[in-house]
């Protein structure tokens, strides 16, 4: 699974990829702090240790397609393009985030990018997908758009009618199954019958693959298979990206209920340290990897700098955004 | 605008063949316009209401299996990158199937997302009882969702109504929930015979559909036609009685029915759907609250039973308001 | 699959099985009737065609199982045991009806018999199924419960949570799809991206069996071995009965969109000739099959007659049941 | 009733707490009681409410996968056997995507079925605004389900509420949703150390938490509080305002609202959520239509904004009804 794909024997390629999650790590890093220390309020729902999904599956996206994701989205926002001092802006509620404080950690979105939105209630975003598949389909644009959302998920009742749709129609869309083998507290086989997740997809008419989560060019191969297939009219693919949450669920769970060693075994794969592999075998030096480690950080903390800076809204911009026209 | 109408040929048409028609009319319009619901093409729909339009506009118009929540969620994807959809949901008691994509995407996305899009998304769905449907398929369920800002709602109840608040509410940019009253397919209008937008009716509008000094009745849908029948009842007995049909709930238009107060300082809202949580409470509520100094009276509420609506004939009849409660309702007000 | 299953040898029971279909064939004939010459209002839908499955998979019941079912309920709430004249009363809207004439034709409801109910919210009845096998579960009754749905309904969300509950908490119930090739107007495979339903057994951990389910004694044998399988707490099954249905979707389709010679070939193998023949060929004489139709014919009359007589509710009737206590 | 309980010892404890306590004191009190949801077993909830009821009643508490559509079709069908489910649904929020489910089999069974059983299920739900949660995970949701008869509707504001109603919840024969207000969780009050029916509470009657004899304010959960903060603003300004806290919306306990207005004729209703479809435009609707002859003045309605529930800190904090608004609209109010 780990073979170099076509392509990505281009050095920038990973250094891209690598960039990307450095960001969105660092990124997140800061948001732990600020929640840790009370500055933001509500619930946050970290990234860490997912990051070759988001990464992998949106460096086979081109210009047009799109994605939504879930609550637990900065990384997919992020890895879309989306701003890095807005979407701390939005965290913080403030009046330049990227939805202008409405929709806050859990809801960033960023049309400008692709990025149709993080959706709170799980399984809610992929019908959205979906749509924009079929709005691609009934334009002829040729647009692909990708779907990200838990293990968890795969059991409520929208991710079956959006795969069943999607297969029946031929839709342009790329299921991804972000299996870090949690939904909150329970792990996989408590809640579901069958864990061969992929597997799902033959319901639906639909190839279901299973790709090493952790390993950011493993990801982009098999999300370019999907999205080819997408685009050449051959319809959806279910992809289950296997990885892992590093953090609890959410700001208020220590993660407790994992059993020893569990952690410590997917620390050794973090997807960081994989992706570097992958690079210094690519030929890149360990300087130019710190170089790029080093040069994230400092942009992040730019960011989270000027984020921070920024105006709350006024307290009257509660009333506006409900209607276009009314 | 009535001479420009008065100028233009008229067809007659039944309330469930201009359903058809005002969707055809979008269609030919706007090439952004789509749409989508189970058995909604060559089936020409549960209702037969969009019979032919598969035939002449192809594959913008599909089918879709029976999943309401992907049906919604689908909509509002579409509607992101720039179509403007139309989804059927047969009978609009299964929005409780897909309630929480009505209620948290699409009334919410705009919101949440900052004001980055609209959502220019129509949501058709069969309403109401009268038809001996039974407890699940005959609810007014427009009552469902006043409490969710973002979703504008229409309840036409006639034809020209009908053909423009539905044409209207395709063109809204904003998400607009249209409630075909089931028990009204039959009732006929006049529409005119080619596409005309000098009839789209404006959406947040009231129609006065009867003045009168004496009493104000606001009612819709069916419940409309019964404030009529009433109306020229209690005329017979001496007691004028103006009837608006407010054909928009969400938004509401609130001026229309405080100028008719104006002159009456008595209401009475006649609604289908039990009376809590209905817009009758609601206009109630706020008539109250924004214009108490114009009631000389206490405002009544006619609504339908506070029960499921049952099956049988005499049992569901019996639930709704009808004339002769209304007439009594009038006529105990204005002797007060 | 038309092999004679194990206790069918005797002829009481496919004679019992007979009587059962005849009743539900005759007494749709009789809604049929007074539907179109509007003696009842709103809609019906019928189950001619179709008697097989319901009355096989019942009689594969015992005591205290239970079933739910749709809309198209008559044949499942009869073959359960409810009665003709209060069934036919309930469609009427009478008092002495099934349901007090609440429910009418889509919602016969009969648990002294163990029918739990027929379901007019395509899907929801699954999950109903799925509690009544909880219960049984939790108090240690042996029992079993079945729901039929159509292969229209195997694409609502309700469907995909229910068989995964059921999947995981290895409950005891049967899910019967009644594949009559059509949801409403749409061929299955217009709606439905992987025709093979039975197959999606396999993403809930259980086993799916199509059988012919126009051959009642099929029927049967295939609901006993999935009635066992729950009964031993070996969890669920997915049954998937390819059948028929004769007429339109409800009173007002007269089925147009059917192809030329479909109908006809189905009514060739209609579930009560097929039965008769395995009668005949259990050695039932055709005097004894022309006595079991000809009574069950005066039975469904009688009870008809019966069911017309009876009064209408009384209008105040009609805010009892809303509470149990208020 | 006070006596029996005085004599009682009682022990200090949080709304959070407490609601783990009420649901251990039923399991342990009937066998038949059942209990399901998201991680509320050995997970012990997303708030922690329900930490240890695993342990001690082991298979009587049952984790689901994410459906929350087969969670609640699974209680009614458990309820149809015997057993006395309580269902919980993680936010109130989500009933949307089991909106069918609880309003058109839980509430509707019964009276379908023709009154064979009655669905004795408990739905527990985490509600409100106010916590920084966004748009989709703040709803008071209790306003969805007004116009559905059939459900019986809690809204406990206070540790001893929480407690004797969600026991009473438990053992009613009808299905009663029971609200958790998210902002309340650290709100602490006294409960009895051991499991005591004296200390059940009866659905459908109201509290007066404060009396006064100026103006009658009635407000529920987080504005409950919010009433009694200004009530004592108020009474430091020489105005009397009763404060009535309803404690259960459906069915609802007009009688204690209206001895109230007996004496002050004056009415303000204080209510989470937007202002159309809510309860207090429903309690409004039903005072003015039976009790008009009561009101002195125009009643006043309080609510949060018309608009979906924002996210950021200065968003959300404007956007409810807080002590200084209640006391700004009791001061015009008592001066008209
Ligand atoms: C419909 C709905 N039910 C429950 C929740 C609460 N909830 C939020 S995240 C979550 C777990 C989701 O697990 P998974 O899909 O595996 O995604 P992960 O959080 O692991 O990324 C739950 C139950 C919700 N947001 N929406
Ligand atoms: C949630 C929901 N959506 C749509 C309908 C309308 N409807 C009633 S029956 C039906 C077709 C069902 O087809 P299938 O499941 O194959 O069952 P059949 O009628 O063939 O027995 C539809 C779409 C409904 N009752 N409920
Ligand atoms: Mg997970
Ligand atoms: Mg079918």
């Amino acid at each position: 699974m780990t073979t170099e794909p076509a392509g990505s024997g281009d050095r920038t390629g990973i250094v891209d990829l690598l960039r990307r999650m450095h960001e969105i790590r660092f990124f997140e890093d800061t948001v732990k702090d600020w929640f840790s220390r009370a500055l933001v309020r509500g619930s946050t729902h970290l990234y860490q240790g997912q990051e070759a999904v988001a990464v992998g599956v949106t460096a086979a996206l081109g210009p047009g397609d799109t994605t939504t994701c879930t609550y637990r989205g900065h990384g997919t926002v992020l890895a879309q393009g989306a701003p890095l001092d807005r979407a701390f802006g939005e965290i913080l509620g403030k009046a330049e985030g990227l939805c202008a404080g409405k929709g806050g950690s859990m809801h960033l979105t960023d049309l400008g990018v692709g990025a149709l939105g993080s959706f709170a209630i799980v399984g809610a975003h992929l019908p959205i997908s979906a749509g924009a598949a079929w709005a691609a389909q009934v334009q002829g644009t040729g647009a692909v758009s990708a779907s990200f959302f838990g293990d968890g998920a795969v059991n409520i009742g929208t991710f079956h009618e959006s795969l069943n749709l999607a297969g029946v129609w031929k839709l342009p869309v790329v299921f991804v199954i972000e299996n870090n083998l949690y939904g909150e507290y329970s792990p996989v086989s408590t809640t579901t019958a069958n864990t061969d997740l992929a597997g799902r997809g033959a319901s639906y008419g639909m190839p279901g693959v299973r790709v090493d989560g952790n390993d950011v060019l493993a990801v982009r191969e098999a999300a370019r298979t999907a999205v080819r297939r997408a685009r050449d009219g051959q319809g959806p693919t279910l992809l289950e990206a296997m990885t892992y949450r590093q953090s609890g669920h959410s700001r208020s769970d220590p993660g407790a209920y994992r059993p020893a060693g569990e952690l410590e075994s997917w620390l050794a794969r973090d997807p960081l340290l994989v992706a570097e592999r992958s690079a210094r075998e690519l030929g890149v030096s360990q300087e130019a990897l710190d170089q790029v480690r080093e040069r994230a950080e400092a942009e992040v903390a730019e960011a989270a700098a000027r984020a921070q800076a920024w105006k709350d809204p006024e307290p009257d911009a509660r009333f506006d955004h409900v209607w276009m026209a009314r | 605008m009535t001479d420009t109408l008065a100028s233009r040929p008229l067809v007659q048409m039944n309330y469930r063949k201009v359903i058809g028609r005002a969707l055809a009319d979008e269609l030919a319009h706007d090439p952004r316009v789509v749409f989508l619901g189970e058995d909604v093409g060559e089936a020409g729909g549960a209702f037969k209401t969009t019979a032919g339009l598969k035939e002449r506009f192809g594959d913008r118009v599909r089918d879709t299996p029976i999943s309401e929540q992907a049906i919604i969620g689908t909509a509002v994807g579409a509607s992101l990158m720039g179509l403007r959809p139309v989804a059927e949901i047969m009978f609009a008691d299964f929005a409780g199937v897909c309630f929480d994509q009505l209620v948290n995407t699409l009334a919410k996305y705009r919101y949440t997302s900052g004001g980055q899009a609209s959502v220019p998304v129509t949501v058709r769905m069969a309403n109401g009882a009268g038809a001996g449907f039974g407890p699940q398929h005959s609810q007014a369920a427009e009552n469902w969702f006043l409490n969710i800002p973002g979703l504008k709602i229409v309840v036409p109840g006639t034809v020209p109504d009908m053909y423009g608040l539905l044409r209207s509410a395709v063109r809204d940019d904003d998400p607009v929930l249209v409630f075909e009253h089931k028990n009204l397919f039959t009732v006929k209008g006049e529409v005119p015979a080619e596409p005309d937008d000098a009839h789209l009716v404006p959406i947040g509008v009231a129609d006065v559909v009867r003045e009168g000094g004496d009493v104000t009745v606001v009612a819709t849908q069916q419940m409309r036609h019964r404030a009529q029948e009433a109306a020229a009842l209690l005329a017979d007995r001496g007691v004028s009685a103006e009837v608006i049909d407010p054909r928009t709930l969400v938004p509401f238009d609130l001026a229309t029915v405080a100028a008719s107060l104006d002159k009456t300082s008595r209401l009475v809202v006649v609604q289908e759907g039990p009376p809590d949580g209905g817009w009758g409470a609601s206009l109630i509520s706020t008539v109250c609250t924004q214009h108490f100094e114009l009631l000389d009276a206490a405002p009544v509420l006619l609504a339908s039973d506070p029960t499921p609506v049952p099956y049988a004939g005499v049992l569901e009849q019996a639930s709704l308001p009808d004339a002769a409660r209304i007439v009594a309702a009038v006529e105990q007000l204005v002797r007060y």
